[in-house]
């Protein structure tokens, strides 16, 4: 028995059983999770590089390794294979050599310009590229499929940060509260009142913003939301009798904060998670959209859309936009409605 | 029963207390008010024995409590508990002193973290003053259970599994983990049914009995006081009106509050229906409370004497050494 | 108009508001007397470029983006679209003749060098009139001295310019003035063939003169002069029916629209709607979109709209990337040509940019004779890339990129264009397989600018305005290198091109200076820290077919085929009524004509 | 099952019932099902007459109470079976509209926590007014204010006048519990149904709130049906008793019976088990072992079966009826069984 069991609460059991009841949530999860992890390995299902080759008896999987020349598979030239002109050579070599390409063979960096053919390339089956190509010839679904990720990336880490911010700066202030609850308040308040779009114009125009850096003044502007619920959740803890209790115990403010008050938070934490994520998205997409977002040639939404609304005769550049932000946005929402409603059901019910 | 008392020093002394709670508002949280929480309280609990404290919400018990275990800072007065003052007691030493004081609250289900299991309850304690290995933790923690009359099996559960009576055994059990000395019950019954409540009671006996605790035992309910109690005292509006044994106080009141309280009290005989005293009123705000007796403006024998002066609780008539005290100018006459 | 580009040429720095003793203006009863021994030179030997054909008559009407905030061409809020229109109409001394580059008679009919190399004098033509017809008299130029100098019109470079830079006229009869510079230079004529001022209009400058002289229609020299205006919505021209120009030489044949009319219209998609709706004559559809694209349409089909693709021979603004020689990977030469061939323009061009763009030699093209057109940019070339670097001990890294101890051939390219960024990516791309990392960074216009002048970037994608003659001393003269805010972005810093660019400052010697310019971009092609892009050496028009253009549309320095107003270049098109006529009866009976789009290349640079 | 109890030796022929209650099942979807918080409950409430129901929390005697009012949580609470009669009119499965013509006219109920009852957001008057609204809209504007001092003046409540314009929460524990039964009393109805209405309040004030009702009550005239666990205001209170165990009456008789000779082994555990003033000190009380069980997992006979003393094998096995075991007093027990012709299961 001294094996320390990692015992889940019963009560956060029944509400993942209560979250898995209410169907178009648990299904929108699993569509949404699903992307995510695709999205992580990406490379594998949308890439130039290929999955695997077999070449002269050897195999090959140059997806994660290094750039392989096209030397190695006795080409002519040094710079990176090109697997797909590769493919089509051994294909039609027929001697035992091939070429196992991914899905969607491009990268969402590759500028794919047939001779006599202007971009934007409408969607061919033949040419693979599913969703067509924007107006550099890159591959719409790749880019969208990359993009996807970096939106998630950011979305989840701008949600790291400013919950670790808020959550840290809230239940400080809703534990201690005087003057020190005061003194944040009141920054709050005037934080507040900075207009961010400003900001990150203001910034973008004297440095690119990178991932982090967006991340960054995102946050720096975005964490007084958790901060406002978290203070009113740990003022609300903080004078429950089992606080009071661990304090009669000798207990620090510390180990109160931390092992009593944050756990209880969680649940309430949980809720806010999928519309934060819906709103990081949303967020990295509009600044991309502006111009103010990451730097090209980044896989971006808001990139695509601002070419679709530049090239509305080339439909399928701003229709597949407005499809992959449809179709996640409404999954986040619904697993956000779920999650809501599993892990707070009072509010769903009513008196005649 | 005198030289009982006697004999026996006094483990936890309290003396002058007063708790003097700050109103504040807007938004600089001026100071607005204060309410007179507790005010000029003092009694002694010895060894081994219950005193009782009673009386109507507000009326500042559960305050005394809180601040003896100084999870509230009184504004004056002295806590003597074990020849020390509590009160003066800072960090370490406070942390030290808490292993011998310890609190059953009233509302089970929210004293216990409903996201630890049993064990990561009961285990915490030692944890804070870092007692014995895992091991011996755990074989502590199922002595508690034993104890208090749970199931071993318990230990990997959560407080939610439970029914009330049953958490408040985990309340208790938590509470005499580190054997402390003086357990202060803050209405450990009032929330429990009505089956369920003696059982508690009955466990909280037996732990008396077999540990040789203390118990400060504040709740509103006369009849389970007096059934738990050695000692009374009751409150009201932050100050005691009387005290004395629980076996007089009720035999023989001096205070018309502690008459009125124990005539309020419903009971479970439909033959018994004697003339009640209803008093009048509501009990005064604690923020402003009235000049004199507090009671005045409820009591049926009030005389305009009381409304300015306030009387001191002083030995009641016919009794002698602190037996029975009462603060009432009319006590004798009534 | 070589007078505007002067200015622009300065008007990129400095300047505080010098109000300086004004020169004295010597009074007309006591003048002076002409030196002996000038020799008096004119130009009628020159091709004529007009069209006989053309005859005078129709209305034009033409859109402008905004209203102006004044009639005014100096002082505050005087820098809008419609000044490079009054101007038009505001001829100066002498011009230039687009196709021969040699000075040909405006407002003068002969002209004579001082020996000093920085005085002319100028005989004006005496039937030259202003617009209310009162005669052009030389103390229309020395008042344009005092006016430009004057506090009253606000307009601190003016002020500047014409104390520092032109030192004065000299009047010696009604006709015959001399103005000089402060200094010998070479193009003097392009100084000092200022315009005359109206005296008689402006009187005694004052105070008031912003305010009082907002929307005053000034008289002009020009062909045309505003005759109507509705504030925010149009703007008239009427040409002068008796224009004392008409019948010169030069003029002749040209100016032929009786009205042109100038319609607000905000945007640009809108003006093109409002094209196709005849509500606009002609429209400028150089870029590929709308050459390729938008006017893929019936109107031309049916032949009712012509298109015409015309190349030019204008100097071309040196748009490429700018190589930063401070940064340790581009110190080598070696390096730099390697960059150079690791840049597939060609791919761009063919791509992107639909064919439509050239690729651009060097960065000195369109310049005439001072143009070295044997220079040949370095094409995509793995090889070479392979070849240079590898001479320089470059080894390829294991993601293909070059390598060398801590150095990786890795450049961050910025740039301020979004429109640009199709073109980069593709490059990068290209680039990558030649084991050359670029990373873009798209800047905010001024950031990127700034960034640039402070000499912090890798590679600078951007392009310097032209000018007159080609300039080497802003941009590779070891003086402007290693600091910041200097034009030498490339800090080039090379005691051989200084030496060459000094002399090639210093030198009267037309003949000398043409050598030099030649030699320079030898020199720099040679230096290998620019990579020149793209040009777009022509002009794309559609217009409605009864608007006539001569057998030769344009002229090699023609920047617009319906150009209105320019001295030099516009006024070449006429309004044909039969083909109106025509053309109005085949729309209205859907009748139509056989489609036309023309291509000229008379002007067109061998490649 | 229904129980009549009679509401004393004669009335029961001229008095017919207001209210009749039988064999109601009323159920709650939870996550880990339906459960029942109530089965088989019947009762009968005349005139003048006040019922108690009493229970340890979970009973099911607050569900008996919204189930009458139709104020069960939607979607989960429903009514599966049984009637209401309400003077003879099964309202167990009336419209909502209906169910507003009977709530605060013919039935009003007072909730046990008046803070939560009441909105905070309003002035104690506008509340009230609104009742009168509701319910006496022939009423003038000056009419209904009058009506509501008036009102609040029979509650107890000193200086009506300027109480009305007070809010919710700058008013006592005591005071917000007679401004509640103020808005119960305001449609005159028939039947107060009062919700542990003290069970919040400071014994003194407890006192005074039971005192109020029953002078209500015998002015008016009005039944009561009063929910308490606590036996001694049953005894102080209440005219009849229903005794509730895990969703099911145990026991059902006049007080006095009830008191007296408690016959179901959970009723004389529970008035065995509590200290009174008269108890001695620091005994060992009686007690009933054991804890109630929980209503997802029933036992399938007799649901005190596990804690009983006096338990049989056919307590394991079959739930018991409920048997007649004096004028009016019944118990569901099969210590009882024989005197079977006494059994009221009809």
């Amino acid at each position: 028995m001294q094996t320390i069991i990692m015992v889940i609460n019963p009560l956060t059991i029944k509400k993942f059983k209560r979250f898995k009841s209410i169907k178009r949530g648990f299904y929108s999860f699993l569509v949404i999770l699903t992307m995510i992890l695709a999205s992580f390995f990406a490379e594998l299902l949308v890439n130039n590089r290929a999955i695997a080759v077999r070449y002269d008896g050897k195999l090959f999987f140059p997806t994660y390794g290094h750039m392989l020349p096209g030397k190695t598979f006795g080409l002519s030239y040094d710079y990176e294979t090109n697997y797909r002109q590769l493919k089509q050579k051994f294909d039609a070599e027929e001697n035992g050599n091939w070429v196992l390409l991914p899905l969607i063979p491009y990268d969402p960096f590759e500028n794919d310009l047939p001779e006599d053919l202007y971009p934007p390339h409408p969607p061919s089956l033949e040419r693979q590229h599913y969703l067509g190509t924007d107006t550099s010839g890159r591959d719409i679904a790749a880019r969208l499929i990359y993009g996807f990720r970096i939106a998630i990336l950011f979305s989840l880490g701008l949600l790291g940060v400013t919950y670790v911010v808020g959550v840290s700066i809230g239940s400080a202030m809703g534990y201690w509260g005087g003057k020190f609850d005061l003194f944040f308040q009141r920054i709050i308040e005037i934080w507040s009142n900075v207009p961010l779009i400003y900001i990150i114009i203001i910034i973008s125009s004297i440095v690119v913003p990178s991932f982090w850096w967006l991340i960054a003044i995102m946050a720096l502007f975005g964490w007084m939301g958790m901060t406002w619920t978290m203070r009113t959740i740990t003022y609300k803890e903080k004078t429950r009798d089992y606080v009071l209790s661990a304090r009669a115990l000798g207990a620090s403010n510390f180990r109160i904060i931390f092992r009593h008050i944050l756990p209880n938070t969680v649940s309430i934490i949980v809720t806010f998670i999928p519309f934060s994520v819906s709103g990081g998205i949303t967020a990295l997409t509009a600044l991309d959209y502006l111009g103010f977002g990451l730097p090209p040639p980044t896989p971006s939404w808001g990139e695509l859309l601002q070419q679709g609304w530049a090239n509305l005769d080339a439909y399928w550049i701003v229709g597949a936009v407005i499809l992959a932000m449809t179709i996640t946005l409404i999954t986040v929402t619904f697993v956000g409605e779920a999650v809501r409603e599993a892990f707070d059901p009072k509010m769903h019910t009513i008196y005649e | 029963m005198k030289v009982e008392n006697k004999a026996l020093s006094p483990l936890l002394t309290v003396k002058n207390l007063k708790m003097h709670f700050p109103v504040r508002g807007g938004v600089f949280r001026r100071l607005r008010a204060k309410v007179f929480a507790v005010d000029d309280v003092s009694f002694s609990v010895p060894h081994g024995k219950t005193l009782g404290l009673v009386g109507e919400s507000g009326c500042g018990k559960t305050t005394v409590g809180r601040c003896i275990l100084k999870l509230y800072k009184p504004t004056a007065g002295k806590v003597v508990f074990n020849d020390r003052n509590v009160l003066s007691l800072q960090h370490e030493a406070l942390r030290e002193s808490r292993k011998d004081m310890q609190i059953i609250f009233q509302d089970p289900f929210e004293s216990l973290n409903a996201r630890h299991t049993i064990q990561e309850i009961l285990e915490e304690p030692f944890i804070i003053h870092k007692i014995g290995n895992k091991n011996q933790r755990v074989a502590r923690v199922r002595e508690l259970l034993d104890r208090v009359g749970l199931p071993r099996n318990s230990l990997m559960r959560f407080p939610h599994e439970f029914s009330g009576g049953q958490r408040q055994r985990i309340g208790i059990a938590r509470a005499i983990a580190l054997h402390p000395k003086l357990i202060i019950c803050d209405e450990p019954v009032s929330a429990l049914d009505v089956s369920i409540q003696s059982q508690v009671l009955n466990l909280m006996l037996e732990l008396q009995e077999t540990l040789g605790l203390t118990y400060l035992f504040i709740a509103h309910d006369l009849a389970v006081v007096k059934h738990i109690s050695d000692r009374i005292a009751v409150m009201y509006l932050g100050k005691i009106v009387e005290m004395s044994d629980a076996d007089s106080i009720y035999e023989k009141p001096f205070h018309p509050y502690t008459r009125a309280l124990i005539s309020a009290i419903p009971i479970p005989d439909p033959f018994r229906k004697a003339d009640k005293i209803v008093l009048r009123g509501d009990v005064p705000s604690p923020i402003n409370p009235p000049p004199g007796c507090h009671f005045h403006t409820r009591c049926p024998y009030a005389l305009d004497r009381c409304r300015v002066e306030p009387p001191g609780l002083k030995d009641a008539p016919g009794t002698s050494g602190e037996q029975h005290l009462v603060a009432c100018i009319r006590a004798g006459e009534i | 108009m070589d007078i505007e580009k002067g200015f622009s040429i300065f008007g990129c720095s400095m300047l505080l508001t010098i109000l300086l003793l004004l020169a004295p203006v010597i009074p007309a009863e006591d003048n002076p007397r002409l030196p002996s021994g000038l020799e008096w030179l004119t130009n009628d030997s020159d091709p004529v470029y007009a069209s006989p054909q053309a005859v005078k008559g129709g209305t034009f009407n033409a859109a402008i983006f905004h209203f102006p905030l004044t009639f005014r061409v100096v002082g505050p809020d005087s820098n809008s679209s419609l000044r490079g229109l009054i101007q038009g109409n505001m001829f100066g001394l002498v011009g230039v003749h687009p196709n021969t580059d040699n000075i040909i008679p405006e407002l003068a009919t002969h002209w004579a060098y001082d020996k000093n190399g920085r005085t002319m004098y100028f005989k004006l033509n005496p039937d030259a009139r202003w617009s209310d017809g009162k005669p052009v008299t030389a103390e229309d130029f020395a008042y344009t001295i005092d006016f430009m100098r004057s506090p009253h019109i606000v307009a601190p470079w003016y002020n500047d310019y014409y104390t520092r830079d032109i030192e004065g006229v000299v009047i010696y009869d009604d006709h015959t003035l001399s103005v000089s510079t402060t200094k010998a230079l070479p193009d003097l004529y392009s100084r000092v063939g200022i315009s005359p001022t109206p005296k008689h209009f402006y009187g005694d400058l004052d105070k008031d003169f912003v305010r009082k002289h907002n929307w005053s229609i000034v008289p002009t020299t020009g062909p045309y002069v505003i005759s109507d205006y509705k504030k925010g919505k149009s703007i008239t021209f009427k040409r002068k029916k008796d224009w004392w120009a008409r019948d010169l030489k030069y003029f002749k044949n040209r100016f032929n629209v009786n009205k042109v009319i100038f319609t607000v219209v905000r945007d640009y998609n809108i003006q093109w709607e409002y094209f196709k709706k005849r509500k606009i004559d002609a429209f400028g559809i150089t870029l590929p979109k709308y050459w390729h694209v938008k006017s893929d349409m019936d109107l031309v089909d049916n032949g009712y709209v012509h298109k015409i693709w015309f190349f030019n021979d204008t100097p071309q603004p040196s748009s490429g990337m700018y190589l930063n020689q401070d940064k340790p990977i581009f110190k080598d030469r070696n390096v730099r040509y390697a960059f150079a061939h690791g840049m597939n323009i060609q791919k761009v061009i063919d791509t992107v940019l639909r064919n439509d763009y050239f690729r651009l030699e060097h960065g000195a093209v369109g310049y005439g004779e001072y143009t070295n057109t044997d220079i040949r940019a370095r094409r995509y070339d793995l090889e070479k890339v392979d070849q240079y670097m590898k001479a320089s001990r470059w080894e390829r890294g294991p993601d293909g990129i070059w390598a060398k101890s801590d150095l990786r051939f890795s450049a961050e390219v910025t740039y301020s264009y979004d429109e640009h960024t199709p073109r980069l990516v593709v490059l990068k791309e290209e680039a990558k397989k030649a084991g050359i990392e670029l990373k873009l960074s798209r800047l905010d216009a001024s950031a990127d600018y700034k960034k640039v002048l402070e000499k912090k970037h890798d590679v600078a994608w951007m392009g310097w305005s032209t000018s007159l003659r080609p300039r080497f001393w802003e941009h590779y003269h070891s003086v402007n290198a290693h600091k910041p805010q200097t034009n030498n972005i490339t800090n080039t810093d090379d005691p051989e091109i200084d030496v060459l660019i000094d002399t090639y400052r210093d030198t009267l010697d037309v003949e000398e200076r043409k050598r030099l310019a030649k030699l320079l971009q030898e020199k720099i092609h040679e230096q290998g820290s620019y990579v020149p892009t793209f040009m777009v050496p022509y002009v794309r028009h559609a217009y409605w077919r009864w608007w006539r253009l001569p057998d030769v549309p344009g002229t090699k320095q023609s920047e617009s085929l319906f150009s209105l107003f320019d001295s030099a270049t516009g006024g070449l098109f006429w309004y044909d009524e039969t083909v109106y006529a025509e053309t109005r009866k085949a729309m209205k009976d859907k009748k139509s004509f056989s489609p036309v789009i023309q291509i000229n290349q008379t002007y067109k640079l061998k490649q | 099952m229904t129980t009549d109890i009679h509401t004393g030796p004669g009335s029961s022929g001229r008095n017919a019932p207001l209210i009749e209650v039988r064999d109601l099942v009323t159920s709650f979807s939870t996550e880990a099902g339906r459960i029942k918080a109530i089965e088989g409950v019947g009762f009968i409430v005349r005139k003048g007459r006040i019922l108690g129901i009493v229970g340890e929390s979970g009973c099911g005697k607050s569900v008996t109470a919204l189930s009458i009012m139709r104020l069960l949580p939607k979607p989960s609470g429903v009514i599966e079976r049984g009637e209401i009669r309400l003077r003879g009119q099964d309202i167990a499965q009336l419209p909502v509209e209906g169910m507003n013509h009977i709530r605060g006219r013919q039935i009003s109920m007072i909730f046990q926590e008046p803070m939560t009852a009441l909105n905070p957001v309003h002035k104690i008057g506008r509340q009230l007014r609104e009742v009168f609204d509701i319910h006496r809209s022939d009423l003038s504007k000056a009419q209904a204010r009058t009506a509501c001092i008036e009102l609040l003046q029979k509650v107890g409540i000193p200086d009506p006048e300027s109480r009305m314009d007070e809010y919710v929460h700058q008013i006592s524990g005591g005071m917000r519990q007679r401004v509640m039964i103020a808005m119960a009393l305001a449609g005159k109805p028939d039947i107060l149904i009062a919700d542990e209405p003290t069970t919040a309040l400071d014994v003194t004030i407890q006192a005074q709130i039971l005192q109020l009702i029953l002078d209500l009550q015998a002015e008016t005239g009005m039944a009561v049906i009063f929910i308490t666990h606590d036996l001694g205001v049953i005894a102080e209170m209440c005219d009849d008793v229903l005794v509730m165990y895990a969703g099911k009456v145990a026991e059902s008789a006049s007080v006095k019976d009830l008191f007296s000779t408690p016959k179901h082994p959970y009723t004389q555990g529970l008035l065995r088990s509590i200290p009174t003033l008269d108890s001695r000190r620091k005994t060992i009380l009686p007690v009933i072992d054991g804890m109630v069980p929980s209503l997802f997992d029933l036992p399938a006979g007799c649901r005190f079966q596990n804690r009983c003393p006096r338990a049989m094998p056919i307590c394991e096995t079959e739930p018991p009826p409920l048997y007649r075991v004096g004028s009016g007093h019944a118990v569901s027990c099969y210590l009882y069984d024989n005197i079977k012709d006494e059994s009221a299961g009809g």
